[in-house]
């Protein structure tokens, strides 16, 4: 093969699609009663040094309980997939979790700002990191998903983007054209956050999928997190509707309010007020970290941390803000 | 014609009216999501958006605070995925896009990643986002910035998105599709790029603004013809949209 | 690039995706409807030497109507899609109406048999073909839409069907896999059967989507048939259902009953008495024609034809069978 | 046990214990699918049945006539699309996939795309179709046939799927994943293939067939063990289940 350019970038993963596939090969297909608490879920599947990734976009259907988890349990020396991240990043920041990057979308909270901490946890020094496009990322986990070692696309081509990644510029076979050449990933596990889904992991997603069906496909491990746990005949009355077929999860968790503060399409908007909050307080370290031990090192679970942060009556004007319902 | 505007509804109303009806444009939160929505309301109605994370062509009902969020497809025709509107962009249909960052070379790179040493930098931004892809794929890419030296650089700390990389031939030679910068919006003038060199010129200057004031707060030898026109200024009926129907909370445009 | 293998079959279309972007950036993004009747649908958008594809799953939600008349109006010389094909196969060999012939899945109609007529054309040394794997096809449409110039699979490696395709065998920059590369196919025009679309080409399939989602992304021009139009406000109370969008489409046109006699999921199934007296006059020839007249050059219209196929009476004893109703 | 079954029903049962619980299977129409359901309703309840047009896991409610048709998803856990199939596969999730053709050769190889000359062939058959896909990616691949000497070929006019081509080592050389034929189920026998060779072997005869009548009707030099078993025919569970649930209309096993 002909390779054209490369990028100095760091190669977390190996794309090898045969180890994949073993992988694959070994994993359970049964349709099983899968139903745990985030808790069980984290201590069964996300184990320090492992490669995790998040669905969602940013502070949008994240799986924020499962962040959390992540930082209570002390996960460490994480390699992370900085995808379209934005508070998930700044939780994982916070937790210093990992120390392998793959950024396409870090440190900022998109017209919010940027978190402080985020920042100074990037410019520690501490983190190896790989630059990527969003697409590109996406490409990479499509490639996962296909079963294939590579994937192609124009972008990044020309740019210290492409320099700081691991892609490669090939040549089509046929046109002569060139392509950056991503590398196929498969994290070791990832956490998606949907609408609703049925106790073998069957998950419905309404609204934008972003990466997430290509992220389900491509994790070797899945926990989902659902707004609520439907009987099955929910899903099969509408197969139509599935994103994500139980035989990619390992674990569903039931949590209600699951991408809060983030926003989740339909039920509830973000909680600006409370993204800000963690703006402010990242200004100030020690603040930081009274402030994380309220509200994260401080709580069990995920339920005491919304009823932190208002509870019930908050989450019903998130509803109101989400629906348009105008006081 | 309407005195009482500021620089953020001048640059919005600039690019709005290049955005031309029956295009497609992919935009981010803030001034190009109201530059689009204005464009819509006046000359555009059959101006398409398109949000990176799948949204398209919803009936917003408010500024998105991100283009993942819910306000990107509600009532859209289409909530899908990132890959597909990406690939979208890829195959050709995306005509523009608004791209932003710390830095821009007179070729109209941007950086968006960082200063200072890559592995340790001295500021971490965000990266690329999907803002490489969309100056890689879309076919006009614009850009609109408070100008200013530290922004307007002679060579990028770190080139993210590209616009014509070096110069004349240079994005052909690198691979990438037809394209690249069309317009920079800034808060002094609009500037555009030269057709055989690809250097960033200035098109046209804002009402009271010297070509002087311009040089000095750019970090790089602009191009200037000879003949320079003045922006026109937002119309009474621009700003009336903007301010009542746009972004009636003026959270992008703030208070004239 | 190192091709270590090629393939010796014909290819038909261009891969290059800068000639494919040129053309879509031409193609107009504006919201206006584009209903018409299937008459002008292919007057406009399907001519002499085009190369077409149909939608669907070989009798399952295809675009029947558009089928006849690119036989009633005697449109020749097509290039051909033969991807999961059976019933449309069997029309458009019925009108010899191509002589190009991407071949995945052709000639048969699964468990109903083979069709005599398709046979003999494809027998007849008249036609040009190159074949392919199912989803080597799919592949080739996705990176059609994904804009650029070629697929991977590792399929069709070490076969005769690889030999008799225009694939070509490379190696991963990262890896050394081998992958079959599969060029990108642009068809000149599709045709896609769907539940429900509004005017402007928004549209929703329920069930399967087989390569549909692919092949409405990789169309130059795309008619979209549909079982009935909808207002927009359909489309946009849920944006998650839809398919496709308006701006890949050129013509709506509403056609009730559009895939029979093939099945449309949830609403009726296909008619397989129908179905096996076409296997059964297709062979003689001279019955074969009486039979074409009477059904498709003889009517003006596809309402015709379900009339002559036992109109509203069968429509609802097919959708009976489809709804599992037992009488 | 039974007496009064016929071939197919054998054949059927035979390949339904060849599914394991907990894995998944690519089915096509007719037997395929038929000993999906028995295999389901016996040993493998938790047995994954999916279709190359998309769906995943239906209830069947009766045989499909189409791969691609409404009861391949009649209250399935998903609906998906041809792509997400065969990625599936691809990726290594379907542990069977069964196929069927007009000629097979002694390493598995299928032809089911044409006899004679492949620009004007004297008989055409439909191509792969999903076949060579299903041959590439799933762990183990299996047939269903009647065995005669025109169909079991020294070499195929065309191999439209792979088996294991030239035998040891060959797909690994072509690039194929691991993976490959694991039994043909004819109605005088079961064959699975030599550990090393790759080359096709007797495994076990249908009661009252002599190895014999298998060599007579195989074009090739069939492996023959010196120990082979004796089929078990279907028991008396396994033909009710077909005969009540699996086929109550007969379309695939006929009347015994």
């Amino acid at each position: 093969m002909n390779v054209l350019d490369e990028g100095i970038g760091p190669l977390f993963m190996d794309p090898d699609p045969d180890k994949a596939r073993e992988f694959f090969r070994q994993k359970s297909r049964a349709m099983v009663d899968k139903r745990m608490s985030a808790k069980e879920a984290v201590e069964r599947f996300i184990h320090d040094g492992d490669y995790f990734a998040t669905g969602g976009f940013g502070a949008n259907r994240i799986p924020t309980a499962i962040c959390h988890e992540v930082l209570r349990q002390g996960r460490k020396h994480l390699g992370y997939l900085g995808h379209t991240t934005t508070h998930d990043f700044e939780l994982m920041c916070a937790g210093k979790c990992f120390d392998r990057l793959d950024a396409a979308y870090i440190v900022g909270l998109e017209a919010r700002g940027l978190s402080p901490n985020a920042r100074r946890y990037m410019q520690s020094g501490e983190v190896q990191v790989a630059d990527w496009s969003n697409y590109a990322v996406a490409a990479r986990l499509r490639a996962a998903g296909e079963g294939v070692s590579y994937g192609l696309t124009r972008s990044m081509l020309g740019t210290d983007t492409f320099k700081h990644s691991a892609a490669k510029v090939v040549e089509c076979p046929f046109t002569g054209k060139k392509y950056a050449a991503v590398p196929a990933i498969w994290p070791d596990v990832a956490a998606i956050h949907v609408h609703y889904a049925d106790m073998y992991g069957d998950s419905v997603i309404r609204g934008i999928s972003i990466a997430d069906y290509e992220l389900a496909r491509a994790a070797k491990h899945l926990i989902i997190t659902t707004e609520r746990i439907v009987d099955d005949s929910v899903i099969r009355d509408d197969p139509t509707a599935t994103a994500i077929p139980f035989y990619l999860v390992d674990a569903v968790v039931e949590v209600p309010y699951g991408s809060y503060p983030g926003n989740m399409p339909y039920l509830y908007f973000s909680d600006e007020e409370h993204l800000a909050e963690w703006l402010r307080v990242e200004k100030d370290e020690a603040e930081f970290a009274k402030f994380l031990d309220r509200y994260i090192y401080g709580v069990s679970s995920f339920e005491e941390y919304i009823e932190l942060c208002g509870g019930q009556e908050r989450m019903e004007q998130l509803r109101k803000i989400e629906n348009l319902v105008r006081e | 014609m309407a005195s009482d505007y500021n620089m953020m509804e001048m640059m919005i109303s600039v690019a709005a009216r290049f955005l031309e009806d029956g295009k497609s444009v992919a935009v981010g939160t803030g001034a190009p999501c109201a530059a689009a929505m204005l464009a819509q309301k006046t000359h555009a109605p059959d101006l398409v958006v398109i949000f990176e994370a799948g949204g398209v062509a919803p009936q917003l009902p408010e500024m998105p605070i991100s283009v993942g969020d819910s306000r990107t497809f509600y009532r859209g025709v289409m909530a899908a995925g990132m890959v597909d509107a990406m690939t979208t962009c890829a195959r050709g249909q995306v005509d523009y896009a608004f791209l932003g960052g710390a830095q821009i070379d007179k070729y109209g790179n941007i950086n968006s990643t960082c200063i200072g040493d890559y592995q340790k930098p001295k500021v971490r931004f965000p990266g690329s986002g999907g803002a490489n892809d969309f100056a890689s794929f879309c076919w006009k890419t614009m850009i609109m910035t408070v100008h200013s030296k530290s922004r307007f650089v002679e060579t990028c700390d770190f080139i993210t998105s590209p616009g014509f990389l070096t110069g004349e031939g240079a994005r052909e030679a690198a691979g990438l599709p037809e394209g690249g910068p069309y317009k920079i919006i800034t808060d002094l003038c609009v500037m555009g790029f030269h057709e055989e060199t690809k250097a960033m010129m200035i098109e046209s200057l804002h009402p009271g603004v010297e070509v002087d004031k311009v040089r000095s707060e750019t970090g790089f030898e602009l191009i200037v013809p000879d003949e320079i026109g003045v922006t026109s200024p937002p119309s009474a009926e621009e700003l009336r949209l903007l301010r009542d129907e746009v972004d009636p909370l003026r959270l992008v445009i703030g208070r004239a």
